[in-house]
């Protein structure tokens, strides 16, 4: 099982990062303290997940923000279809939900949101196809 | 799959969505663009599956959803009149919006899925994220559906402007925060289902007093909404492609609204203030003073035109009402046959949408370098012999050039005044979306076609025949 | 010593990790298994740090893309001297041989860097404001 | 302060730069723009501080560095002339690349101190990172250096090729990929310091080959380097604010590079690799064929622009070196005092450096609302009375649009031909930068104004006090 083995590292890593760092603050060395968390970075980093997520997100604004301005005024409406249907990326959580989750409850909610989100897959993306294939260059 | 390829993958999903919007920056790159958004969203749902490969069962039930969804979806697409897409559009938000309500639900009846704690003891961090995802997301479904309402005509446009709406408002704001501490102390799935409604009703009470002519705004707001419930969402599960793609969305409904609320010279406060355009004041005729007005036939029209130069046509919100574009496409293909220049001015707002008339020329395949925006053209009515203005009226109003009291003073025009003849074909001498007078139906150069612009185009295409 | 406090937490918080997963591990379920991942999450995430940087960096090679179009041709020239400027950001890496590096090689090295970088940074913001300050509006 | 702190921080840094950058997109916001760079950067070295809180001895070292460095910089920022803006620039980004292979040989001796493993163990991917960082900084450092010769003129220009250099040149990178292997394996502070050397020398094989010339490509593209080794070197670090930033330059750097390669009509490949632009050609007069030249002198051009009503100025690489920009400024003050409408037309590559001819103008505070663009402006030199072409050359070249067999085919010219009349002044008929024959300078409508920009504009100036 790729799993169970996927979790023995994770275990292991941990221990050793922690190992490593009770060693090193026994002995009191900040250089060896610093190296022995540091060494556990891989699998234990001392920033918070939250952190880069943070900058990602703000990141993604700016990129966003520039990608959007650049989009020609003649493509404003495929641009509102296609950006809707890019929202349903959505259905990620709903598939955790219908997919690993262990109530009953949490399933059904994510079913009805695989459908709904699916809605708006197909629905976003064909009806903007449908749309951007009309636009055309002159005599073809 | 590891937790860290399936982040890779979902960085390239994201990476796949910037692509997909930078290729709308031109017509001949737009359907590779939309590949890839299609690509984006493929690695985002198989990334998943297999990063939490489902139970047998859990995989049949995803099936089953995809399918009936997809063929929900696909069936819609097809079937939608390119006029109704501002309807389509808010109806597939409010989706969105219900979705995301329905993840945070799944996610607080089984947190350990989603890796943010057990029943009854959620991380407060992920229950703040989870309360912002699945307010706007609640929101985003209500709102939505109210817009959706107004612009297909099932609700009247009408602004319902309850008393002490804003105080209400702002009380039910309160409570969602007071709740949401609520939730974090006491980890009640009731507190849960209340913020759910308390967000639902607030939905519908921020939308209500918008009048329905604004609910394009409305719409690219929600839209913006539902990008930002995304992302929410995305930090609560650690997603990377949801953070990166809510915040994509999220700009670009905020970008969207700005164009319009610019194009329209009033400010996205005012906007969502609510109480503009419910009903279009009956003004015209009737403000006292007489004037005169030019009207003219079909014949005079197509003479007018057969024996021109250059023809700018000008096309507004009554072409999609009147879905006269293919009339159009017509009489410009009998005109350019005759060797008559034929080009097309779009005003930024025309019609209810942004890009409104570009979509619906597109579909009657206007071919898109025919067609210019207003900066590109505006200079050329001045050497056009004839303006062919079709069921557009605000977007040519010269007194938001020239009258400072107007309340639409400040917007850009189209100078349709400067060309030689100026013909405006609509129905009556009523005003557009900003009720107000448009003069240049009483000037020397301009004759009115009364009546409805699919019909008077094919009477003209007719006389041209001739 | 706030250092030590800080280091304490973070072994109590790497040890707790380990602990839970292990015992999550050998009950076998799947949900608590990945409960327990996620609970040690604060201070050892599933995901390798480089995954994130990664991510920024991408993010961030758009967001130079869009920016730098967006500056107007008449200030590409300041545009060097900035860009020029900013990279010296690089002083972070000295600062920290400097600062807190137990081999005098290494000290000796960040020391020589803290110089040029700020030279750098002096030099290019100073040169960028003096040619921004000449560019004027009609008339002022 | 915790690691969590300090992430935030230099992300708030790495925003500050992207808005430093986002100010220079108008003349009027630039300013703040430069001002947030210096705020990110102090919040970047404040951050750093605080994170890893020196030792008395260290602090006291970084001031002192910080005073040395600051003060040698804020002297040369201050004495530099702004036509010596190309070799302090490269001069600059060498003491980047010189300072980036420092910090890892920093890393190198002290891994501890930076969190990437201990003496003879560091972790292999931040070897990998860091000797990526290591040789792009060395490339950088000793290319900088030879471009900064070149362009000083303390080296010459030629291009000088040594034979198999191509072959010279894969060696290298195949050794250096080699001691990269050697370095994960042995961990060997020699392979370290020979990765150094062999990037050293490479650094210097790559732009020996270019011509002088080409050298504010290689500026531009060595910009690019010195980001993508800061970003090396984040990745290293795990520093947010160095992956940023050595981004948000890298990007720069070869948008730049692009936007030359493009203005001149050249491929980038073809640039980088060299023997191109070493000597002018001298081309012009010996060309066989008898052509007749109209010369004309100060007065002649005085009358010619007093008489007109609009001049268009079209500045070149030999304003730049004639320093005549202060003297035009006079010249347009003279023309507007008479009523005459001046305008300045910037050709893209104009000059040595992307917006050289902006910042000279700018110097001699000429307001930029009077500086146009080649788009904005180049439909107007066909209303134009006179167009005054001070040390221009190649950039109103017309066989660059009629001649397909010229080298700079392709290449966007400034109509300067459409004027009534055009002024060259320059000091031969010799070619410019292309080393290419103008055969404007053959033509009825042109004047050619023999002499030093400087001088025969201050001649001209005195000539209409008159
Ligand atoms: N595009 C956007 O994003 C957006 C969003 C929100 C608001 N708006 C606003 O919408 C307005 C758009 O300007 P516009 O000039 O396109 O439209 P408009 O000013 O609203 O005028 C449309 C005209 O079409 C006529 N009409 C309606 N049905 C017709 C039919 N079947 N046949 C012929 N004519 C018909 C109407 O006159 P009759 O009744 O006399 O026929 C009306 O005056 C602007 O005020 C803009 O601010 C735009
Ligand atoms: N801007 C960039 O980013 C960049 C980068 C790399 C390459 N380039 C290239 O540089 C060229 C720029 O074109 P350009 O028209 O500005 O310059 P140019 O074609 O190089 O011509 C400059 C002219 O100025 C004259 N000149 C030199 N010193 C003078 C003095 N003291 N007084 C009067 N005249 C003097 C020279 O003629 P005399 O010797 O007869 O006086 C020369 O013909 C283009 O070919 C471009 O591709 C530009």
């Amino acid at each position: 099982m790729e799993d169970r083995s996927a979790l023995g590292q994770a275990i292991e890593q941990l221990e050793q990062a922690a190992a490593s760092v009770r060693l090193a603050f026994q002995e009191q060395q900040a250089e060896s303290v610093a190296d022995a968390l540091a060494a556990g970075a891989g699998a234990a980093s001392g920033i918070d997940p939250f952190v880069f997520r943070f900058a990602i997100f703000v990141l993604a604004i700016f990129v966003g923000y520039y990608v959007v301005w650049s989009v020609t005024p003649a493509l404003h409406t495929p641009l509102m279809a296609v950006t809707n249907a890019i929202s349903s990326v959505i259905i990620v959580g709903a598939l955790l939900a219908v997919g690993i989750s262990a109530s009953g409850a949490a399933m059904g909610f994510g079913f009805v949101a695989v459908i709904l989100a699916s809605v708006n897959i197909f629905g976003g993306f064909l009806v903007t196809q449908r749309m951007l294939a009309m636009y055309k260059k002159k005599e073809n | 799959m590891s937790e860290n390829v399936a982040s890779f993958l979902y960085l390239v999903s994201g990476v796949l969505f910037i692509m997909a919007l930078r290729g709308l920056s031109h017509p001949t790159t737009s359907r590779q663009g939309n590949f890839y958004g299609m690509i984006g969203m493929t690695i985002a749902v198989v990334t998943t599956l297999a990063l939490a490969i489902p139970s047998p069962a859990g995989f049949a039930m995803i099936l089953g959803g995809l399918a009936i969804g997809g063929g929900i979806g696909a069936v819609t697409a097809r079937r939608i009149a390119m006029t109704s897409m501002p309807q389509l559009v808010a109806a597939f938000h409010s989706l969105v919006g219900l979705a995301a309500v329905l993840v945070a639900a799944a996610a607080v009846y089984a947190p350990e899925s989603f890796g943010i704690g057990t029943v009854g003891a959620i991380h407060t961090q992920a229950i703040i994220e989870m309360a912002l995802g699945v307010a706007i997301g609640a929101v985003t479904f209500t709102g939505s559906i109210i817009a959706f309402l107004k612009l297909d005509g099932r609700m009247s446009g009408k602004p319902i402007m309850l008393p002490f709406r804003h105080i209400i408002n702002i009380a039910l704001a309160v409570a969602l925060v007071v709740l949401v501490v609520l939730m974090v102390t006491t980890q009640s799935n009731t507190v849960f289902w209340l913020i759910v409604i308390l967000s639902l009703v607030l939905g519908v009470l921020l939308i209500i007093p918008i009048g329905g002519a604004d609910m394009p705004v409305v719409v690219s707001m929600l839209n913006s909404y539902s990008g930002w419930a995304a992302a929410a969402l995305g930090f609560t599960l650690g997603n990377l492609a949801l953070i990166i793609t809510g915040a994509l969305v999220g700009s670009s409904g905020a970008i969207l609204s700005y164009i319009m609320c610019k194009g329209m010279n009033r400010s996205f406060i005012s906007v969502i203030l609510g109480g503009f355009g419910g009903e279009t004041a009956a003004a015209g005729a009737d403000d006292g003073i007489q004037r005169t007005v030019k009207t003219g036939a079909a014949d005079d029209a197509a003479y007018l035109m057969m024996n021109a130069q250059k023809v700018i046509i000008v096309p507004g919100y009554g072409m999609a009402v009147a879905q006269a574009q293919h009339a159009l496409r017509e009489l410009a293909d009998k005109l350019k046959a005759n060797g008559v220049e034929v080009k097309y001015a779009i005003h930024p707002v025309a019609g209810r949408m942004p890009g409104h008339m570009n979509v619906l020329l597109a579909e009657a395949n206007v071919p898109y370098d025919e067609v210019f925006e207003l900066e590109d053209i505006n200079s050329e009515f001045a050497q056009a012999d004839v303006a062919y203005v079709i069921g557009a009226n605000d977007v040519t109003n010269p007194s938001a050039r020239d009258d400072k009291t107007s309340p639409i003073y400040g917007m850009p025009i189209l100078d349709v005044d400067k060309a030689r003849t100026c013909l405006f074909v609509k129905r009556s001498l009523g005003s557009g979306y900003a009720g107000i007078d448009n003069t240049l139906f009483y000037k020397d150069g301009t004759m009115m076609l009364l009546g409805d612009a699919k019909k008077m185009t094919e009477e003209i295409v007719k006389a041209m025949g001739h």
